[in-house]
């Protein structure tokens, strides 16, 4: 059977076998110094994953210390599975985002399947029951057989996954642009609830513990090219043989279950899912964080394929596997609580107090490696960093200018965007509803799910428009965080906190690390700004294709409480008589907009300026008057401007119209996205209560029982539609463009 | 009223269907583990929703091989009401309490989203406090609930008045548009539709909520009232 | 060691909403000769030589493996390979 | 008319969730012999005769029918039955 020939650490040092694991010959000789010897072709290998960028964060840790992470919300910050905000009655949520870009490319269903899957065990790992998912996908445009099929997969993946284990996903976005053709990104959130008193940590403590290794038996899943690239192929073996994971989430199910049982056995020490670099990467941080060491029998690993070695045991990445550490002697009770799942909870080895990380493998002594030198005090690197050329030009262009005469027109073309159209076809397919708390299903701002039995409600929301981040990463970047925490006040929710999933291109290209730089060094100032510490996160570089990096894509997951369920407020009209307003003054700002990529089919010049105080005063004010009861309905302006916003606000089948006036410049009034914008419609009798709490608020018209959109300016109409034709071309978009031929 | 929740593994409703016992209806229900469960002394079975082993080779066919079934057969003839949603009923199916099965829904997509059901049979133990012909808002949230039978089995069904709740727009194929079905005995009714998710107004609707107090009156009405 | 192979297939008159949409999509993908798709689920079962395995493969299709209202199964039974 | 008969299997290495469970259940209903599940696909079309059959198989299989990234597929062509 396959078995990589195991080199010799001679071998490894001269054929340069590490350069193939992705280390260079600076690390391979920092490893030699610390090993005090060459490191054998196993220990090279576990080596090579815990110092990959995934694992060590070794060229972007310089960059997430600038995040913000305290705040007196906070009760666990970067560092653990996933980050805990306070939400009173003793309870917290647990959230976080992980990516699967490159999984997700090779076989799109598992790779987007096994996503949620992970991330979902970051936060029962914690010891909180998963009670919402979200993800935020990027992809090409919709016209090549190749992005639908992604597309297409990488949704039902989603939905085969979370629809099974039980977990709602309540929300997400996509973005479709030429940039994520070959390389779309996946990223998927998600969220849980515990009781503050039942947060776990993935530390192997107490000198002669029991480490148990729990779930799916170990394959040789996801060992990437280093074992392949090591052997003798054959053709046959190739064809016949495939190394991609693939997810059980029935398996997941149980795991959830008995791990959420397990965690109120006093018998449990830590517990940590074995996520990248699977039984390598938890085992080490488990003995790391401890300040212990780990001595583990390789024999004792469930193996689900025969013959494996003590590498690919090591860098196997199969799916739905936990590492706990148990108290020594009471290893039954953890045993008997996974029983009951037909699972099995198996002892694999021992925390020792020498600070080593121990394998053995058939009698020997596979790898004996110095543990925090794999985890806590893996290196970093400082990258350089040079403004791209491209920004200096799009900084000294003139402000764009769209040439719009029919401005009916110019908004039904917007609505079919695939963008800003309907995503019904995608969530239709995810199970929003099941544990029966999801208070607003995909399709609002913010979702909500209420926490049953308090009156208090979580909001959730993911956002980044990179084509911002794209012109000016510092502005796209405070964006990316103000537009996240606009969807959570807009629903009526106080911003609590935030994840971050930093999707960039090469480091190693000056130009992409200032991007990233610069998006960091934006979204801190807003996360400051805005009292949203970052508490989790997640970081995947190398998004290229053909060398052609995408747009900077740090996706921004953020969460709210609604302090009574009284407060929740939908996005869309409710009642005919209804006063609406826009929040937020309205500038000629088109770099980076939806009109510009309609009229133009790109992006180019300023992105549109936000000022972060106005920000913050608009949304307090905002919220204030929604607790005050003031408010029947509120949206952010986003993509489209205001003419979509309205458009969308009508969109909820109750039969409803608007007649509103815009002044000035009808282009700008309607599509021009400037930023700190919301739209909220109010009934007619709080009118004064509301003017007085909300400053920046213009009158613009009212709700309708018409079902038609009349738009005025002066006395011109510049729209008049039938609502319900207006949704049919949104509906409509996104499952026309999926049927046409290629 | 004592309600059983029977928890499959990869079960996924199972504390949604709880919930809408106890504390929407404000009656007595347990979870009970398939393997553990001893059925007796339960006023109503519910067989909740989820993916029961993950539905793998076909939704419902292995929870259906399982112990239990038998103590739902002998609970099913004593007269002991029932209640099957979604995987729930699947499992009915795949154990023949209910005739026919479940094909993947016509477009092959999951689909979850509230569905317009009309009551067809509101003279059963769980849709008495609903009107013939009512229309009532539940949601669904299944990948086979396309429901086939044979022309003759059909027949039957509407022979006897066991279609219980149809599809005002069948979503999925379903034939003659079946969202529910019930046996002949008329104490065992599966239904792909959630109304255990559809119990308070902050949900998006309570049109559910009937269902569990049908039950609930029924029952008071036999042992209580009658008593 | 037998190799057992199991075939479960759509009864006829049962509608196939799988095949229908592979047809579709083959058709649109230019196979316009292909008139009909069926699609079922192929089984193989790794199982210990027994005397009476026919029986016990067919009691296991009738129980588990297929579903007598919507499916009908076939099996052989071949020597297994040891790998 | 031709009928072509399609097995999908999952490669080698790929873990095959839906032959584990379907593997617990039958051992669990006493079939302790059950060493080993896989669960694959079985298509049957009906396509009408043409010269290039083979090579159209093939190109619908590795297009559409099978995901080469984790499965592989063969197939047989017969005389199809007038039915
Ligand atoms: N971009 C980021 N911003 C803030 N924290 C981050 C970021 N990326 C990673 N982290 C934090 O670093 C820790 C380790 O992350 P990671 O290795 O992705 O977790 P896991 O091992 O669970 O996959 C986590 O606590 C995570 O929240
Ligand atoms: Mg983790």
């Amino acid at each position: 059977m396959l078995q990589a020939p195991e080199l010799s650490p001679e071998q490894v040092e001269q054929d340069k076998v590490y350069q193939e694991m992705g280390l260079t010959d600076k690390e391979y000789d920092m490893i030699k110094n610390i090993m005090g010897r060459r490191p054998n072709f196993t220990e090279i290998g576990i080596f090579s994953v815990m110092w990959s960028e995934h694992c060590s964060y070794k060229t972007s840790k310089p960059l997430l210390s600038k995040f913000p992470t305290e705040g007196p919300q906070v009760v666990q910050g970067p560092g653990e599975g996933a980050g805990v905000v306070n939400i009173g009655d003793g309870q917290g949520v647990v959230f976080k985002v992980e990516s699967h870009n490159h999984p997700s490319a090779v076989e799109p269903y598992q790779g987007a399947a096994t996503g949620v899957g992970g991330i979902i065990r970051d936060v029962f790992s914690m010891g909180a029951r998963p009670i919402a998912s979200l993800n935020s996908l990027r992809f090409g445009n919709l016209n090549t057989g190749r992005v639908k099929y992604l597309f297409d997969e990488v949704v039902h993946g989603i939905a085969g996954y979370g629809n099974c284990v039980g977990v709602p996903t309540v929300g997400g976005e996509v973005q479709f642009d030429d940039c994520y053709e070959g390389n779309p990104l996946v990223n998927a959130m998600c969220v849980g609830l515990i009781d503050t008193k039942d947060i776990q940590k993935g530390i192997a403590a107490g000198l002669g513990n029991t480490i148990m290794y729990v779930g799916s038996k170990t394959g040789r899943d996801g060992i990437h090219g280093a074992t392949f690239a090591s052997e003798d192929l054959s053709e046959d073996s190739e064809s016949k043989r495939s190394n991609v994971q693939v997810g059980d989430p029935f398996m997941e199910k149980l795991l959830i279950e008995a791990c959420l049982e397990v965690i109120h056995s006093d018998a449990l020490v830590g517990i940590q899912d074995m996520g990248a670099a699977g039984l390598t990467s938890s085992a080490s941080e488990m003995a790391s964080k401890a300040g212990m060491g780990m001595e583990m029998n390789l024999d004792l690993i469930p193996q689900r394929e025969e013959n494996m070695t003590a590498y690919e045991m090591m860098l196997s990445e199969s799916q739905e596997r936990m590492l706990l550490c148990v108290k020594k002697g009471e290893e039954q009770e953890i045993v008997d609580i996974f029983k009951k799942y037909d699972l099995e909870a198996v002892a694999v080895g021992e925390v020792t107090g020498d600070k080593m990380f121990r394998l053995l493998h058939k009698g020997d002594v596979v790898a004996d490696i110095p543990v925090d030198n794999l985890a806590e005090d893996a290196p970093i690197f400082h990258k350089e960093s040079k403004v791209p050329h491209i920004y200096e030009e799009y900084q000294k262009m003139p402000a764009y200018k769209p040439d719009v005469t029919d401005h009916a027109e110019t908004l039904k073309q917007l609505l079919q965007q695939p963008t800003i159209a309907s995503k019904e076809y995608i969530y239709d397919q995810y199970d929003s509803m099941v544990q029966a708390n999801t208070v607003f299903s995909p399709g609002s701002d913010a979702a909500v799910v209420r926490v049953r039995g308090y009156d208090k409600a979580i909001a959730m929301t993911t956002d980044c428009n990179s084509r911002y981040i794209h012109l000016d990463p510092e502005v796209g970047g405070k964006i990316a965080v103000a537009e996240a925490a606009r969807n959570i006040v807009a629903s009526g929710a106080k911003p609590l906190a935030l994840t971050d999933g930093l999707n960039f291109g090469n480091p190693d290209k000056p130009e992409n690390f200032w991007q990233m730089e610069k998006s960091v060094e934006g979204m801190s100032a807003a996360s400051l700004r805005l009292n949203t510490p970052v508490i989790s996160g997640n970081v995947s570089l190398y998004n290229e294709s053909n060398g052609q990096a995408i747009f900077p894509t740090p996706v921004v997951g953020m969460v709210g409480l609604h302090q009574s369920l009284s407060d929740i407020t939908p996005s869309h009209f409710q009642h005919e008589g209804d006063l609406v307003y826009v929040i937020g003054e309205t500038k000629a700002e088109f770099g980076g907009s939806e009109l510009q990529n309609l009229l133009e089919g790109k992006y180019f010049g300023k992105a549109p300026a936000i000022d972060l105080d106005t920000e913050a005063k608009r949304q307090e004010q905002l919220l204030d008057a929604i607790q005050a009861g003031l408010v029947s309905s509120a949206h952010d302006l986003a993509e489209g401007g205001l003419g979509v916003a309205v458009a969308e606000c009508l969109f909820n089948g109750k039969g409803l119209g608007a007649e509103l006036q815009v002044e000035g410049d009808v282009t700008s009034a309607l599509f021009s996205e400037s930023q700190s914008r919301f739209l909220v419609s109010i009934p007619e009798g709080k009118r004064q209560a509301f003017e007085a709490k909300v400053e920046d608020a213009r009158l613009l018209g009212t709700v309708t029982s018409s079902n038609r959109l009349v738009v005025r300016n002066g006395d011109k109409e510049a729209i008049t539609e039938d609502v319900e034709s207006l949704q049919q071309l949104w509906k409509g978009a996104i499952p026309c463009l999926l049927k046409s031929k290629a | 009223m004592k309600f059983a929740v029977v928890v499959f593994p990869g079960s996924n409703c199972d504390r949604d269907m709880y919930y809408a016992a106890k504390d929407a209806l404000g009656e007595e229900a347990d979870l009970v583990w398939y393997q553990e469960a001893n059925l007796d002394g339960y006023d109503a079975i519910l067989i909740p929703g989820g993916f029961s082993y993950g539905d793998y080779l076909r939704s419902g066919a292995i929870a259906s091989t399982s112990d239990i079934v038998k103590q739902l057969r002998t609970q099913a003839e004593k007269g002991i009401p029932i209640l099957g949603v979604c995987n729930g009923f699947q499992i009915l199916l795949e154990s023949g309490l209910l005739p026919g099965a479940m094909l993947r829904n016509q477009n092959l997509k999951f689909m979850c989203h509230f569905e317009n059901l009309v009551v067809e049979n509101n003279d059963t133990l769980f849709t008495s406090k609903y009107q013939k012909g009512e229309v009532v808002s539940i949601p669904i949230a299944h990948h086979d609930g396309n429901y086939y039978c044979d022309e003759e089995t059909l027949a039957k069904l509407k022979e006897n008045n066991q279609i219980v709740f149809s599809y005002q727009n069948n979503p999925n194929g379903s034939v003659a548009d079946i969202a529910g079905i019930i046996n002949e005995q008329g104490n065992v009714l599966g239904m792909m539709p959630h109304p255990e998710r559809a119990v308070e107004a902050i949900l998006n609707s309570d049109d559910g909520f009937k269902l569990f107090q049908s039950m609930l009156e029924n029952w008071r009405e036999r042992y209580v009232a009658g008593a | 060691m037998k190799l057992v192979k199991v075939h479960i297939t759509l009864k006829e008159g049962v509608l196939d909403p799988q095949g229908k949409a592979v047809q579709g999509s083959l058709n649109t993908l230019g196979y316009d000769n292909v008139q009909e798709v069926r699609v079922g689920k192929y089984l193989e079962l790794t199982v210990t030589d027994d005397a009476n395995i026919e029986k016990e493969i067919e009691d296991m299709c009738n129980k588990l493996l297929a579903n007598p209202v919507i499916e009908n199964y076939s099996y052989t039974v071949e020597e297994g390979v040891t790998q």
